[in-house]
Parts: C-alpha cells; sequence; structure tokens
C-alpha cells in the first residue's frame, strides 16, 4: 500500500523531501558555525531520514565498472551451454544484504547462458540462503528442471576439511545431493569428479570458512578456475589473491551492483528484475556523503570555537 | 585444601593441554576440552537460566519497579522453551519423531524465530547505523596529533569508497596517480592498515602467552580464590 | 524470509519500531521488546545447547543407538561429571566444589589459547612481514618500508617496561600514529557493510511489511 | 540440520559404495558410456583401445610412514605418467587404492589431478602395514595399468618433529616471561610507563560513590572459553575489591552463565578480601541471554534506567561496542574499554574515554595487582617483543639481500630461506 503510494508520487515525493533535507542540512551547518552542539537525537533522525529518504525515493546512482568484477562477468559470459558452475554460498543471513544480490546475479547469468549450476554451502546457516537464492533465480526462469539445470548439495559439516576432500573428490563429501539424492542421478553432476570438473568456481562468503580458504584448499592444489564474492569487510584481505589464484571478484554492495550493471547492459530482459544491490548502494552512497558532511561540520564548529575561545582568552 | 586444588587442576590441565600441541597421541586431549566445555555449559545453564527466572520472579513477586516487563519475560520464556524441548509443530516429528530438525521450516519453533527472534536481532544491530553517525559527529575531530590522523585516514578511506571522492580528484595527472583518492586509500588499506593490524596482533599474542602463563602458574587466580591465602 | 506468514511480517514490522523507538528515549515500546527478546532469545539458546550439546554431543555419544555400530566415548563422562560439579553451587555446604570445573576451564582456556594465538598471530605476522624492503617500482618500496617500519614501530607503543622519551619515545610516537591510521581505516571500512544493515531494515519496513500491512487490512 | 540416521544401512555400505560409485562416474564420464549398452560390453571392451588411447601407468610408487603423526597417515608418492605433461597429454588425474598387506584387493582411497605425483593418506591404523597402487585414467574413462608400490608399516611418534621451531620460540618467550616473575620476586623494583586507561580506574570509581551512583562492568560477551573474558575477570577482581573498599555498588550483566558464575565467584572473593563480605549482593551479577544482541538491548535498557556513573568494557567484543559505548556516552558515564578485537578497536576508540589496546587489556590485571611477580611478567612480554622485532628485521634485510629485486646475492637468499622456515615461512 505505502509501496504504490510513494511509487505514484515518487518524483513529487522525491523532490519535497530532498529540498526539506537540503534546509536540514543548511541548519546543521548553521548551527556548527554558529559553535552550537547539536543533540544527538537529532543527528540520529538525520541519519534515519537520508536512509529511509534514499530507499523510498528509489536513488539510483551511477556505477563505474571495474576490471577485478568484470573479470567474472567475462568468465561466464565465455562459458558455453551445459557447462557446470559450482556456486558456494559461505554466508548467513547478517550476511545476506551485501551478498544475495551477487549469488542472484550470477545465478541469472548461468541460466540465461544455459549453463548448469551445482549449489553448496560451508556454512550451516548457508542451506537457507541458498534455497532463498534459488527461489529468486526462479522468478526469471520458472522452467528450471531441479537436477537437469541446477542442484543443491547443501551443508556438510567440517569446514577447510570439506574443501580439501572436495578438491580431489567431489562424491567423498557430497556422495548426495540436500534431500539424500545420489548425485548419480542427477544430470548436472554427470562426470564431476572433483572441483577442477567444473568450468568455474564462483565462491561468495562473509568470513570463516570463506574465499581465503577456497583458495588455499581447492584453487591452488587443484588449479580450478575460481571468482569471488566478499563482503565489503573482508575485501581489502583478499587482494593478493587477484589475480592470480582468483581471476575476479566482486567486494560488497557496490561489487554487487556492478555486476548487476553488466548483467542488465548485455541481457536487457533483466531490466524488470529488482536490481538488489544498486538499490542498496544509493542510499549507501548517500549514507556515506551524509557522514563526511557530519565529519566536517563537526571540524568547523571545533575550529570556530577553538578560534572563538583564542580571541576571548 | 578448597583453594589448592583448583590452582593444581589449573595447573595439570593448561600444561597438559600445552604439551598436547607437541605430542601427536595426546592431540584428542585438545579436542576433547572442546566438548568438556559445551557440556559444562550446558550445566551452567541450569544456573544462568535460574538467575534469569529468580530475579524477574522476585521483580513480580515484590512489584518492583517495571515488574510488569518481567512478567512478558518469563512469558517469553517459557513459551519459547516449551515449543522448542517439545518440537511443537514440527512437520518431521511424524517420522523422526525427538530427532526431528529443531529448525525445520514450519515447525513453531522456527515461526517463533522467524516473526520474533531475527527482526528483533536485526533491528538492534541496524541501530548502529545511527550509533556510528553520532559518533562521527562528536568524536571525529581533531583535538590532538592522534585525533588528527584518525580523522584523516578515517576521511580517506570513506571517500574512497564514493563517487564524490573519485569525482573530486579525478583531475589529477597520471604523475600524481598515487594521490587520487581511490588509490590512497587503497594504499592506506593495504600498507599503514597492514603494519597497525600485525603490530597489535603480535602484540595480543604476547599478551596472551604472559597472561595464560600468568593463569596456568597460579599467580593470577583472583577469579579463582581471592587474593594471597 | 520468503516463506513467512503475514502475520510474522506484522510483529517482526512492530518489534522494529519497538527497538528504533529506543533512539528517541527509553519507553515503555521498547522495554516490551527488550522484555519479549530476553525471554524469547534465552528459552531459544536453551533449547539449542539442550538438544546440541546435551542430547547430540553427550547422550548420543555415551550412549550410541543400537546397531550404529558407533562405539561408547566414555570419556565424555568427565564432562559430565565436571558439569554436575557446577550444579553444586546450589547447594550450600559443598558449592566450593563448583570452582573446580571453573579451573578445569580457565586452565585449558590458557593452554589453547597461548599455542592458538602464539602460532597463528605471532608467528604468522612475523613470517609475513619478512619481505624484501626493496621492490621492483618506487610506490612498493615505500609500501614495503612502511610496512615494516610501522609494524616495528607499533610494537615499540606497546613496550611496558621503558619510558617513552628520546629516540625511543620518538618512535612510540610514530606507533601511535600508525595505530590510529589503522583504527581510521577499520573504521572507514566498516561504515559501508553497517549502513547496508540499516538500508536492509528499512527496506523490510517500508516493501514487505507496508506491502503486507495493505493486505492485511 | 537433520540428525544423521546412524542405524541407516547406507553408513554400513559406505565405503564399499563410495569405490564403486567412484569407478562408475569415471566410466560414466565418457560421453559414449559402458553402461548405456551393457549387452554389448564383450564388443565394446575389445574396440575400446582402438577408440580410446589409454595412457602409459606411473611409475616408482613409493609408500612412507607419514612421520610426526600417531600413525594414522602414509605418504604415497610416483612418477607421473609419460602421457600426463607429455605424450598422449590425455591423462586428467590419478587414482589411489589401498590394500592391507594380508588382504587380497584394492580399496580406492582417494584421486588427484594430473600433474600431482603424491597423496597423504589418512585415518589408517598404528602398527598396521599397508601397500598402494595407482592408476592414471583420462577424461574419456580409459585407465592405465596399475603399479603397485612397497609395504608400509604405519608408526606413532611421541614428538611432533615439525613444530621443533616453534617450541624453541615458545621456550624463549614464555621462559623469559617466566625468568622476570621470579627475577621480581626478589623485590627489585621495576619500572613500568603509564597506561591512562589504568591510572583512570581508581578515579572513576571514586567519582560513582560521589555521585551514589553504581558502577557497570561487562566483562565481553564471550564466555570462559575465550582468554579475553578471562582477562576481563582478572580486572573485575581488582575493580570490584576496590568498589567494595569504597562502599559503592557493582552491576555485572553477563551473556553466559558459565561467565556469571566466575563473575560471583570473582567479586564475592573481592569483597571478601576488601572485609566487606556483607555488602556482596548475588544478584548484581547476572545472566542476561546468550543472544548476542538481546544481551546488548537489555544492557542499554540498564544503562539507561539505572544511569551508572562508571562503564567497564573488557573483554571479547563484537559489532556491539560501539552501540554500548554511544548509549553510555549518551548518559554522561566515564567509559574505560579494552579489547583484542581489532576490528572493534576503532569504536571504542572513537566513543570511549579510554581505551586499552590489544596486549594492554592482558597486561591489565597486572598492572593493577602491584604485584611484583606478575609485573615481572610484563618485563618478559618486553623481550617477547624485542625478539620479534630483531626477527622482523632480520628477515627483512636478508630478504632484501638475497631477493631478486633487491641485491640477488645467494648465499643471503638460501639464508633467508632458512629463517623465514623457522617461523613457518615457505611451507
Amino acid at each position: 500500500m505505502l509501496l504504490a503510494v510513494t511509487q505514484g508520487l515518487g518524483p513529487v515525493f522525491s523532490w519535497f523531501f530532498w529540498i526539506t533535507f537540503a534546509a536540514g542540512l543548511g541548519w546543521l551547518l548553521w548551527m556548527s558555525i554558529t559553535g552550537r552542539e547539536v543533540e544527538r537525537r537529532i543527528i540520529f533522525l538525520f541519519m534515519g531520514l537520508t536512509v529511509s529518504g534514499a530507499v523510498l525515493a528509489g536513488i539510483i546512482l551511477p556505477v563505474q565498472e571495474t576490471t577485478v568484477v568484470r573479470n567474472v562477468f567475462d568468465t561466464i559470459e565465455g562459458l558455453s551451454e551445459g557447462d557446470r558452475v559450482l556456486l558456494s554460498l559461505d554466508y548467513d543471513p547478517s550476511g545476506a544484504p551485501e551478498l544475495e544480490p551477487m549469488a542472484k546475479a550470477v545465478s541469472q547469468h548461468c541460466f540465461e547462458k544455459k549453463l548448469k549450476i551445482c549449489y553448496m554451502t560451508l556454512w550451516g546457516t548457508g542451506g537457507a540462503m541458498i534455497t532463498d537464492v534459488i527461489a529468486l533465480a526462479k522468478v526469471d526462469f520458472p522452467d528450471l528442471v531441479y537436477g537437469d539445470d541446477y542442484c543443491n548439495v547443501g551443508y556438510r559439516a567440517g569446514n577447510e576439511a570439506v574443501l580439501r576432500v572436495i578438491a580431489s573428490d567431489f562424491r567423498k563429501t557430497f556422495p548426495t545431493d540436500v534431500s539424500g539424492t545420489s548425485l548419480d542421478s542427477l544430470s548436472v553432476m554427470n562426470g564431476i569428479l572433483n572441483c577442477a570438473d567444473f568450468k568455474y568456481i564462483v565462491a561468495i562468503g562473509s568470513g570463516r570458512p570463506g574465499i581465503k580458504e577456497w583458495v588455499e584448499y581447492v584453487v591452488e592444489p587443484s588449479g580450478a578456475l575460481m571468482g569471488s564474492g566478499a563482503a565489503a569487510v573482508s575485501a581489502p584481505q583478499l587482494y593478493p589473491y587477484y589475480p592470480q589464484q582468483m581471476n575476479g571478484m566482486m567486494g560488497g554492495s557496490k561489487g554487487a551492483s556492478e555486476y548487476e550493471k553488466m548483467l542488465r547492459r548485455v541481457y536487457p530482459k533483466f531490466k524488470s528484475s529488482r536490481a538488489q544491490a544498486t538499490e542498496i548502494m544509493g542510499p549507501q552512497t548517500v549514507a556515506h556523503v551524509f557522514l563526511m558532511l557530519l565529519i566536517v561540520f563537526a571540524n568547523i564548529s571545533y575550529f570556530l570555537a577553538k578560534k572563538r575561545k583564542g580571541a576571548s582568552a | 585444601m578448597k583453594r589448592t586444588i583448583p590452582i593444581l587442576i589449573t595447573f595439570i590441565t593448561g600444561g597438559i593441554i600445552v604439551l598436547a600441541e607437541f605430542i601427536p597421541p595426546w592431540a584428542i586431549l585438545r579436542e576433547h576440552v572442546l566438548i568438556y566445555f559445551q557440556i559444562i555449559a550446558v550445566f551452567a545453564f541450569f544456573l544462568g537460566g535460574g538467575s534469569l527466572l529468580k530475579i524477574n520472579c522476585q521483580k513480580v513477586v515484590r512489584k518492583r519497579e517495571d515488574w510488569q516487563f518481567a512478567i512478558v519475560t518469563l512469558v517469553g520464556f517459557f513459551i519459547m522453551l516449551a515449543l522448542g524441548l517439545f518440537k511443537m509443530g514440527n512437520p518431521e516429528m511424524v517420522d523422526l519423531g525427538f530427532a526431528a530438525d529443531l529448525n525445520a521450516s514450519g515447525s513453531w519453533f522456527k515461526n517463533v524465530f522467524d516473526a520474533v527472534k531475527a527482526p528483533l536481532s536485526a533491528s538492534m544491530y541496524s541501530l548502529l547505523a545511527f550509533f556510528i553517525a553520532s559518533a562521527s559527529y562528536r568524536a571525529f575531530r581533531a583535538k590532538n596529533s592522534d585525533a588528527t590522523v584518525l580523522l584523516v585516514s578515517a576521511f580517506i578511506i570513506l571517500l574512497g569508497q564514493t563517487f564524490v571522492g573519485v569525482v573530486s580528484t579525478g583531475w589529477m595527472p597520471e604523475w600524481m596517480s598515487f594521490f587520487k583518492v581511490e588509490n590512497l586509500s587503497l594504499w592506506l588499506l593495504a600498507k599503514a592498515n597492514l603494519a597497525g593490524q600485525r603490530a597489535i596482533l603480535i602484540g595480543i599474542a604476547l599478551g596472551i602467552i604472559s597472561m595464560s602463563l600468568r593463569v596456568i602458574l597460579g599467580i593470577e587466580r583472583t577469579h579463582l580464590s581471592g587474593g594471597d591465602e | 524470509m520468503p516463506d513467512a506468514s503475514p502475520i510474522g511480517i506484522f510483529i517482526a514490522g512492530l518489534l522494529t519500531l519497538g527497538i528504533f523507538s529506543f533512539l528517541y528515549k527509553d519507553n515503555p515500546v521498547y522495554k516490551v521488546c527488550e522484555a519479549i527478546f530476553i525471554g524469547v532469545s534465552a528459552a531459544y539458546w536453551a533449547v539449542e545447547y539442550f538438544y546440541s550439546a546435551l542430547y547430540r554431543k553427550f547422550w548420543l555419544g555415551v550412549f550410541p543407538p543400537a546397531g550404529s555400530g558407533v562405539e561408547a566415548d566414555l570419556l565424555l563422562w568427565g564432562g559430565a561429571i565436571l558439569g554436575a560439579l557446577m550444579l553444586c553451587r546450589m547447594i550450600p555446604k559443598i558449592n566450593w566444589l563448583s570452582r573446580w570445573p571453573l579451573a578445569f576451564i580457565v586452565g585449558a582456556t590458557a593452554g589453547l589459547y597461548m599455542m592458538l594465538f602464539f602460532v597463528s598471530n605471532a608467528m604468522k605476522q612475523i613470517e609475513s612481514t619478512m619481505q624484501p624492503l626493496i621492490q621492483d617500482s618506487l610506490l612498493e618500496t615505500l609500501g614495503s618500508f612502511t610496512i615494516a617500519i610501522g609494524t616495528i614501530t607499533g610494537l615499540i607503543y606497546f613496550f611496558f617496561s621503558k619510558e617513552h622519551k628520546g629516540i625511543f619515545g620518538g618512535a612510540a610516537k610514530v606507533g601511535i600514529w600508525v595505530l590510529m591510521v589503522t583504527f581510521g581505516a577499520s573504521f572507514g571500512y566498516t561504515v559501508m557493510s553497517r549502513m547496508s544493515l540499516l538500508i536492509g531494515r528499512m527496506d523490510f519496513l517500508f516493501n514487505s511489511w507496508a506491502t503486507n500491512f495493505g493486505q492485511m487490512f | 540440520m537433520s540428525q544423521p540416521n546412524q542405524n541407516s544401512p547406507f553408513c554400513k555400505i559406505f565405503p564399499t559404495l563410495l569405490s564403486a560409485l567412484f569407478l562408475f562416474t569415471i566410466l560414466a564420464s565418457s560421453p559414449k558410456t559402458l553402461f548405456a549398452q551393457d549387452a554389448e560390453t564383450s564388443v565394446i571392451d575389445s574396440t575400446l583401445e582402438n577408440l580410446v588411447p589409454i595412457p602409459a601407468r606411473p611409475a616408482n610408487v613409493k609408500a612412507k610412514d607419514h612421520v610426526y603423526d600417531i600413525g594414522e597417515k602414509v605418504d604415497v608418492s610416483w612418477e607421473l605418467s609419460p602421457d600426463d605433461t607429455t605424450g598422449l597429454r590425455n591423462v586428467v588425474g590419478y587414482i589411489i587404492s589401498r590394500r592391507l598387506d594380508t588382504a587380497s584387493d584394492f580399496d580406492s582411497v582417494g584421486a588427484v589431478f594430473s600433474r600431482i605425483a603424491s597423496l597423504t593418506d589418512i585415518g589408517l591404523t598404528k602398527g598396521e602395514s599397508y601397500q598402494y597402487a595407482v592408476t592414471a585414467y583420462t577424461s574419456a574413462g580409459a585407465v592405465s595399468e596399475t603399479s603397485v608400490s612397497n609395504s608400509v608399516t604405519t608408526e606413532q611418534e611421541w614428538f611432533d618433529g615439525d613444530k621443533f621451531w616453534q617450541v624453541l620460540l615458545l621456550v624463549i618467550i614464555a621462559g623469559s616471561v617466566a625468568y622476570f616473575i621470579y627475577h621480581a620476586k626478589k623485590g627489585k623494583p621495576m619500572f613500568l610507563r603509564k597506561i591512562a586507561g589504568l591510572q583512570a580506574v581508581e578515579e572513576a570509581i571514586g567519582r560513582a560513590t560521589e555521585m551514589g551512583r553504581p558502577i557497570l562492568f561487562i566483562p565481553g560477551i564471550h564466555d570462559m572459553d575465550d582468554v579475553q573474558t578471562i582477562a576481563g575477570m582478572t580486572i573485575l577482581a581488582k575493580v570490584a575489591k576496590q568498589v567494595a573498599e569504597y562502599e559503592s555498588r557493582i552491576f555485572v550483566p553477563t551473556r553466559a552463565s558459565l561467565a556469571m558464575t566466575a563473575a560471583r565467584e570473582t567479586v564475592r572473593e573481592a569483597y571478601m578480601t576488601a572485609g566487606r563480605i556483607d555488602a556482596y549482593r548475588s544478584d548484581d551479577i547476572y545472566y542476561v541471554t546468550d543472544e548476542q544482541f538481546g544481551y546488548v538491548a537489555a544492557v542499554n535498557g540498564i544503562m539507561t534506567r539505572d544511569k551508572p556513573a562508571t562503564c567497564f568494557y573488557l573483554g571479547a567484543f563484537f559489532a556491539e561496542s560501539l552501540i554500548l559505548a554511544e548509549t553510555g556516552n549518551s548518559i554522561g558515564a566515564i567509559q574505560i574499554a579494552g579489547t583484542a578485537m581489532p576490528a572493534q578497536l576503532p569504536f571504542f576508540v572513537a566513543a570511549c574515554d579510554y581505551t586499552l589496546i590489544g596486549e594492554e587489556l592482558f597486561a591489565a590485571s597486572a598492572y593493577l595487582s602491584e604485584d611484583p611477580k606478575q609485573m615481572g611478567s610484563l618485563k618478559g612480554q618486553d623481550v617477547g617483543k624485542v625478539v620479534a622485532m630483531a626477527a622482523i628485521l632480520i628477515g627483512a634485510v636478508l630478504a632484501t639481500l638475497g631477493s631478486e629485486e633487491g641485491m640477488n646475492i645467494e648465499t643471503f637468499n638460501s639464508a633467508f630461506h632458512a629463517f623465514w622456515g623457522v617461523f613457518g615461512g615457505g611451507e
């Protein structure tokens, strides 16, 4: 209901909102210049308005494509029909806002290219994440057949040990899929003996075990081709592995939104699908800018106060 | 007696666990210790949960301030406990009995988890965004050299993540590319930040070695039996 | 929560708003949310621990189901005995016995952490810092000098038994700056993922919840 | 996660099934699978050699007992098949199988990729003799002849020789800590630099007493199985003792039941030492909930309602660090924080009055105790720092002299690698 209203009033609402908001910022600046402290609840109010306004107005900001993300996209783009891709979703609900869009976009891309996906996870809580991603992908591809177009082998306990084993023998750890069906009866897994048999591995993870472990225990011993999607917090620590051990990486919502952009550029049919990360990026950038303004205002206020003090002394 | 035995237990377990690192046949002890801990923690929950119930019951009985909310806590606790322990509404109960997955989709336990616990957790967590704003406004002021370094470094990283930063230094010629915000922030993260992290991590390791040694040798024992005997 | 029921979403939205109300000030609505949260989550973990540790780890460990071929792990009884000693706390006469499991845990933790951190923090970090100072490019060379000097001055800051005076004091001062750069950088970087949490909540309120609201009434 | 059904007959025949499955998949991976035309197996069998080139077998298979284990591992190595990197180049991997000396059949134990010539087999029994066989296979499903290894008997060792350098370095550092502990006992006074956060402790407690408001102490959100929580408890002991002496009041809500028990023990003992056991209230130290943010919600409530004048956050913290510190700030409390969680330190530094950074958290109780033995241990830590700094310097200089980017002197290069290896480098 509210959604419909805001969508209908979109442009009007958004103009009205931002003019008010700009006025508010002006007031904040004036308060700083006159050296008055602003109560923290007013800061909270601004923060809330910034984010909710940006979410409601659906701000979409231009995204710059970077090579490190494009490499993942191009690799999948270069695969041919029927190739198998392994998608490992190693995160939990708290990592989902950043990582689910990546998993969704990569799935959409693969299904569009008629590639077959095998989903797995190293996290106990990842099973639910896989279910969510498959549900999201099925919106655009309602005719997907389980077993022929994709499969889900789910979770096995053991963290790094799982990786160590599947690097050489996939079925030793995953003899069956998540519901107990033997992998032999799934055509997706036909002839897949180990991780290197997948044409591409995409590991999307937010911590440990995650991308670093994939590199150490799978890519390095087996030479499998891997790309990754990392939470913003852990992305900096993973740069050393690029481009030798992983040929591309999506970092945080920004990386995900780049991927979404590329997908829509090449396959316009996805323009109607929800670009979750791109939607997050707008509010996130606005919030960032607001935060930087706050820091600037605070320092203006501080310096002017110090000057005044010095003058009066 | 009452004081010496705990110190002896600490000494012996600590010593064995350290040695087990180097003696292959003992390695299994390290794994068992972790399981022991989990089992002890469950028993300890009787004490913790007991204290929770006791304090809330006292509040209700003595009609202390906010006693009404204590009732809410108690009711919530017992409802959730019953839903979970008896696995109510769990669709897997039919086939598996009490071996059913506790969090099976459709069970009442999972439903309450989704409708109550998950949103409460997420909301509490997201308050952090507000507190980041108020902390930035209050604390990031160039009061002295330390604070200035902190401020500048945080600001560069923040800039580097938004298009504002990229645009603001986009005019720089090629030979100055190092000072472009996106490069500068990457350099800060990969080099200076790394150096600081390493110093902290090495320091922590030394602190833990010294602290553990004090505990194992029984010099630090205030948590067990007070000061000197 | 793709399969959440409308009532579930409705409640979730109310609770979200209740928690947010704390930002204005402490109020009865927040108190109710807090009370529910404490009660429900304490019971949640009690049940979770009961089934995972007591039932699966301990009970199935010492009494494996007949015919499963798994041998009973008698060592697990040790944990149960220590756990039972813990409960002695409730009996005043022998409550001092509860110090034994505590002493056991403290000793074991000290032993485990000592080794774990010595290897993963100290050895590993020292090893990674041993890089050639001179690199291919001037920039990389600058970088490796920064890492080496930064790490060493950072450590100097932590010295306890030497006064921060003279050259040593200067080095310690550089060390503090290195630490401050580190703190600033990780603060700036963490902000990004924290914002997405709030955006996620707002998205829930404005989209899922509001839509659901419209459907319910 | 559902409970694995241990009664399932599947578990029993699992190993057998696995090997069968394994062979099946190798064959099934061929586009013209043998099984598709089961009836004509013999015909195809004879023509297979013509259709699919069979790789040469891997030679010289060796089995060796894995050193420094409990007799459960064997290292198997072989020479690559001549058709792996050269020749037909059709080898995609090797299958390794094993048998007990007494048994007749080999069971598959694993597979590796092409270009790999070794495997460590695990899960063996101490004192048994094993024999290994290695076979090369191609993507088309062709399998080479099998090479069989020597027989090997597994042995157990009593010292992990791989960790020799670890032991030595640990002995140096722990030894110097121990040395200074007992050296300090002799009463030689020792200099310790000031740590602002710790000097503020007494003043902060005094302020709370004057204002007639309580003190809040959070020993982190981990349980007693984290050494940071133990560090928090040791500081709690000192803080509680002063609180008892000042006749103030301290609240310790905990996130774990075990931590609650330990905190009660600690505070009770502190009150006893201060001679004020009558003022000890066990209900001021209580368990809230194991849920991270449920605990935070409760502590926020306590702060806004009881308005503590001083808040201590000493232990392991995660995302809640800033939520707690900002709420504490809003009620005007003096806040002293300390953690060894590098990711949370910036938030404490920004929002608290004093922050103990990493190592300082572990040193705090020694500082506050004013016990020469404990203070001596800090000097031992400094020796550790000297060792670390020296190692970094020596390593960096050797690397610079030896590396290609630097001077490229071979002697230094090998010296560097030897030195690097001591710290676990190059593995």
